[in-house]
């Protein structure tokens, strides 16, 4: 096949991962205004370009940590959205068997260790992973996602160090939404900003604008070799807009409405489909594909409503082997 | 007199002891917002962006800055927004506020308030719902403060922000809508006195926090079927009530601890090994503690629901402890 | 055989894992020189900058990293340096790697073991000399090892390794220098296995770690005396030997737990809580601790015995719940 | 008096404070050597020239945070060697009447906020003396001196873009010796270093050479100015060598010989005698405040092995106010 019908379908795969991504979020959404998803629930609407222009780039052996706000992480990666839906509504059958919840999906078997309630906490994860890796000579690289808040937390230095300092195969990856809960990141972030702090700490950087997958993905391309090259590690920093609440409780009515719709004018998902449009895909064609991705959510969400709830028992599983099964006194 | 919340109530206290004395601040995440519970709504307008201080996530400066301001004579409310998080600022807790008075011979006065909301809340999982008030208890230097009523928290707030020692002060999070009266003027209440919510002879309950209405409406149920206990909130575990717990245990010879947290090294394994130093076993017949077991908090409901506490828990173990 | 030193003893049980199993590796401040202890001498050498890694000080991230290292395959031993330093490394230790295999259902495999040495060691003061290990009983997740001999040390850091729990290895620091004798291939010794020291009727002691010693010098002293009692090193506080302990107070009906950590709220009062809980006050005589203040380690050597243990203290405890 | 006079004064003055905190050190070393201090024991010697460079630009109501190197800061801030001394004796005359030890002098009375064990635990808390400084309208400073060992853990980012972004008069002082325990800084801190962090950070910031005493006390002068006036943090960062091992039992056999030797040369007494020689200085003048140092030690060391022991109760003192004074169970 040619290099342009290639392109043409990795574009077409871009669009396909952000409109599951977008429906994935907006059918748990709904879900969770219904009441059949317990606890807090941090959806990505609006950074879809994000995730899909970074995972593209990444092989399934490749690893990769998230945050609290990783379900487009956890997609672009290659989870199965029916057993992440299945994680949400707390079933036996989701990724940590109701464990977890949305803040904690993980699926090892695509490379994907794992969202984090903890802000930054990922970061330090990586960065061993990353060392655990290159000492058992693999090629696989790690990819570390978090937000801007997390440049503010100790971790943030300690780990770009680190990684710099040891040359780790660590693609950092600063999705940048502007806020962080309910405050501005240019209210509490001091200085010319992540890309600053993440040379300061030896560690190459570039920005992109996080809302244009094309660019995310042509950046991370070659950010991701270098980082495979075995030149050490890389850090984006992609510039986006979180266009929900902080939780799927917050109407995130604080902010300026002008912001707002100004901001969804640059929703990464229309963006792109006006380039797509340009560029000779029909309108039905990207219709289909998001009617596609919202069958698959809307499925996955009925399945997820019918699954089986755990065992209590299952409650004593996984603690840890010592005691295992049983109420450790 | 009004009728408030238990987290209103906090935030009353707060302003109140605000609008007393201008060395009193606060500062933590979301604070401009008036905090993620609510509990600092106005302050911003009230007080201004030097005494409602909004900060950068940054868990180990928020605590270590608060130190930090009480060394040159403020008293700083450090919110911790939800109490997992303060495992990101354990060294400046823990190294630095517990110890600074006593290291330097007395000089400092870490006259710090650490509000943690702690506990269960809506299936929030494992990083967010821990209790580990025991740990605190068991570290020199600090006062752990537990309440589980809107009067008590803020009584008991007033008390901790007009204190020199560093308090440790958990809100309970489980509990933020319950609904209790707040004097206009609201008065101190002192740390280390249990309040007594039933009277009997059947035996001695005691409990805290989030575990308190549950324990309370185990016996209730007793009392249903005429078991009669007396019941006892500490409202602080540090310092807590051994006076009105030991005077309890010599009138029914049994004791129960009733605490969300896990049981193995919780707190109610010190109250045991006290009260039995104490009163010795000719005294205390039987001792028991219904508590969490010793598992992460896990997120679906119904795991969950085998690491919360019950009111038939409380029951059976009360009868368990009078069969015995 | 060889008779070595209780830090040696360590240094050789790392070894012999690390040229075992490649996948083991070590990572902490001053791993190139041996560690602050020596308790890595030479392995730079042998196993190379990958497998002794040190590290800049970022107690988080080694603590972290040590777990990411896990999550794809290996078995870092992460090294503290001293256990106090453990506060800045929390949030990875107690959100993250005590919970993460049970957060996603079984899918991580945290094998690390997280070394602290902790305790007084020569007027180090506050903060250098803590004992916590009562903190981690209490938390899900993790083991809790705390030897005092070179060659449950020996034994105990070989199991821990090849565990796929996390294992927090408290190292007895003012025990370093004790000696021992270590097999040319040292065997594991499993988790929650007491080592019973001395026999007798007269009442049961329990103790751990540096406690260790001072608790078997006066039970020499009080057999001396003709008083012959129990002795347990539990040498894991989690899983605990409760079998061992519970048939012993079956026999004697009185339990001494010695610890040096604070005495309220610290692993001495599970200990009892739950023999109590099991036995009953029908067999329980009378139990007591011998434990710290609850105050923070002073600096001056006057100061600092006022917080130690001696065996005195144990004689009098004991012979104070004979007489009871 | 002329600016000329002022000025040679003020030279000489620096000449005292680190001739006073050398005899101080040397003299504790033997103290400890002797086995009449206990505990570890981390001296400053070769790095004098900071602390005398940085705190003759401090006022007594100046606050100043210290780390487990801190008796030249101590010193320099005005605290007395008398009872600094007896605090390394553990007597009931130190300042924390033997409760503290050498890695915890404090003296609250000139502005000394204490030394710290924990390697960065003193930067949480300068950011917060000065806010609640600030708060109280207060025209002090506060200056935080930590090593480059600090600037690899997370407080240290959290702590400047904290400063930076409140604008907080703090001064932060870098304290270079190269070298972090038994490990080269350089071995264990990517990228730029830390000027470049404090920089990405939000903090204005300088390096100096810290040997130099004139060129420190220079630097130090117009960032106390700049910080004092409202304009924000500063940072200085000031390179200099650690002459001993990193405690009083450690011989720093590792390092290269030729360094030290090379470093010796450099010592910063040394050479600030010889720029004091060449201004006219009588050797014997030097000599003289020399003398007059070592005196005043060896008396604070005399007086210190015959200073009274606390009381035992005394342990029970100072915990906190609730259970004061007693066993508290
Ligand atoms: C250490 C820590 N502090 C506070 C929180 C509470 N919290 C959860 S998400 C969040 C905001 C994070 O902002 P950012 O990193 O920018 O991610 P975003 O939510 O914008 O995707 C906060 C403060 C937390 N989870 N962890
Ligand atoms: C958080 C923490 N980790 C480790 C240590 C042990 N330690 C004490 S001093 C030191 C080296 C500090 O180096 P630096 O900050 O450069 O100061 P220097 O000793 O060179 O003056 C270390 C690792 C500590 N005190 N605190
Ligand atoms: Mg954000
Ligand atoms: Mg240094």
């Amino acid at each position: 096949m040619s290099d342009a019908a290639d392109n043409f379908r990795r574009l077409i795969d871009h669009y396909r991962t952000m409109a599951r991504i977008r429906a994935f979020e907006e059918t748990a959404l709904s879900a969770h205004k219904a009441g059949e998803i317990p606890g807090p629930l941090h959806v990505s609407i609006g950074q879809e370009a994000v995730a899909t222009g970074v995972c593209v780039n990444l092989r399934r052996g490749d690893r990769l940590t998230s945050n609290h706000r990783g379900h487009g992480h956890a997609i672009a990666k290659g989870a199965e959205p029916a057993r992440m839906m299945a994680e949400l509504f707390g079933r036996a059958t989701g990724y940590c068997g109701g464990k977890g919840g949305s803040m904690h999906i993980a699926d090892f078997s695509v490379g994907m260790l794992g969202a984090n309630g903890v802000v930054a906490g990922g970061i330090p994860i990586a960065c061993g992973a990353a060392q655990g890796l290159k000492l058992q000579k693999s090629d696989a690289i790690v990819t570390c996602m978090f937000g801007d808040g997390a440049v503010n937390r100790g971790p943030f230095l300690e780990g770009l160090n680190w990684a710099a300092l040891y040359r780790l195969p660590v693609l950092f990856v600063c999705e940048d939404n502007g806020v962080a809960a309910f405050t501005r990141a240019d209210s509490v972030t001091a200085g010319p900003g992540p890309l600053a702090r993440a040379i300061a700490c030896g560690v190459p950087a570039e920005s992109v604008d996080g809302n244009d997958v094309i660019a995310v993905d042509a950046i991370i391309g070659s950010a991701v070799a270098e980082v495979r090259r075995g030149h050490g590690p890389r850090f984006v920093h992609a510039k986006t807009y979180r266009l929900m609440g902080h939780t799927s409780t917050d109407a995130a009515a604080w902010r300026d409405a002008d912001e707002v719709s100004a901001a969804r004018k640059r929703d990464p998902l229309i963006r792109f489909a006006a380039v797509l449009c340009e560029r000779g895909v029909a309108a039905e064609a990207l219709a289909e594909i998001v009617a596609e991705a919202q069958a698959e959510m809307v499925r996955a969400r009925a399945d997820a409503l019918i699954a089986p709830w755990p065992e209590p028992a299952a409650a004593f599983n996984d603690v840890q082997d010592v005691g295992a099964a049983a109420w450790p006194k | 007199m009004a009728e408030v919340t238990l987290i209103e109530a906090g935030r009353l206290a707060a302003q109140q002891e605000m609008r007393r004395d201008p060395t009193v601040w606060v500062l933590g995440e979301d604070v401009a917002r008036g905090g993620l519970w609510g509990q600092y709504k106005g302050f911003l307008d009230e007080f201004g962006t030097d005494r409602a201080v909004s900060t950068p996530i940054s868990e180990s400066t928020i605590m270590g800055a608060g130190l930090g301001a009480a060394l040159v004579g403020t008293r700083p409310i450090i919110e911790m927004r939800i109490f997992d998080f303060v495992m990101c600022a354990m060294d400046e807790l823990v190294n630095q506020i517990a110890k600074i008075r006593y290291m330097f011979g007395g000089q400092a006065k870490p006259a710090v308030v650490v509000r943690m909301p702690h506990g269960m809340w809506r299936n929030s999982a494992a990083q967010h719902s821990q209790m580990l008030e025991a740990w605190f208890a068991h570290l020199p230097g600090v006062i752990v403060v537990t309440p589980s009523t809107a009067e008590d928290t803020a009584g008991l707030l007033v008390q901790a922000i007009r204190s020199d020692d560093p308090v440790l002060f958990f809100d309970p999070k489980d509990l933020f809508g319950v609904r209790g009266n707040v004097a206009e003027q609201i008065e101190p209440i002192p740390f280390g006195v249990a309040r007594q919510v039933t009277e009997g002879d059947a035996a001695t309950v005691v409990s805290w926090s989030t575990a308190m209405p549950v324990a309370a409406k185990g016996v209730e149920m007793l009392a249903e079927e005429g078991v009669k206990v007396d019941l006892f909130d500490l409202r602080t575990i540090w310092p807590w009530d051994q006076a009105a717990v030991i005077a309890s245990v010599k009138k029914t010879g049994l004791l129960l601890v009733v605490h969300e947290a896990v049981e193995v090294s919780g707190f109610g394994a010190e109250i045991i090994a006290r009260v039995l130093d104490e009163v010795g076993t000719g005294v205390l017949k039987g001792a028991k503690r219904v508590a969490a077991p010793r598992i992460p908090i896990p997120f679906s409901p119904p795991l969950e629901a085998e690491v919360r506490l019950s009111p038939e828990k409380v029951m059976t173990a009360v009868k368990g402890l009078i069969a015995f």
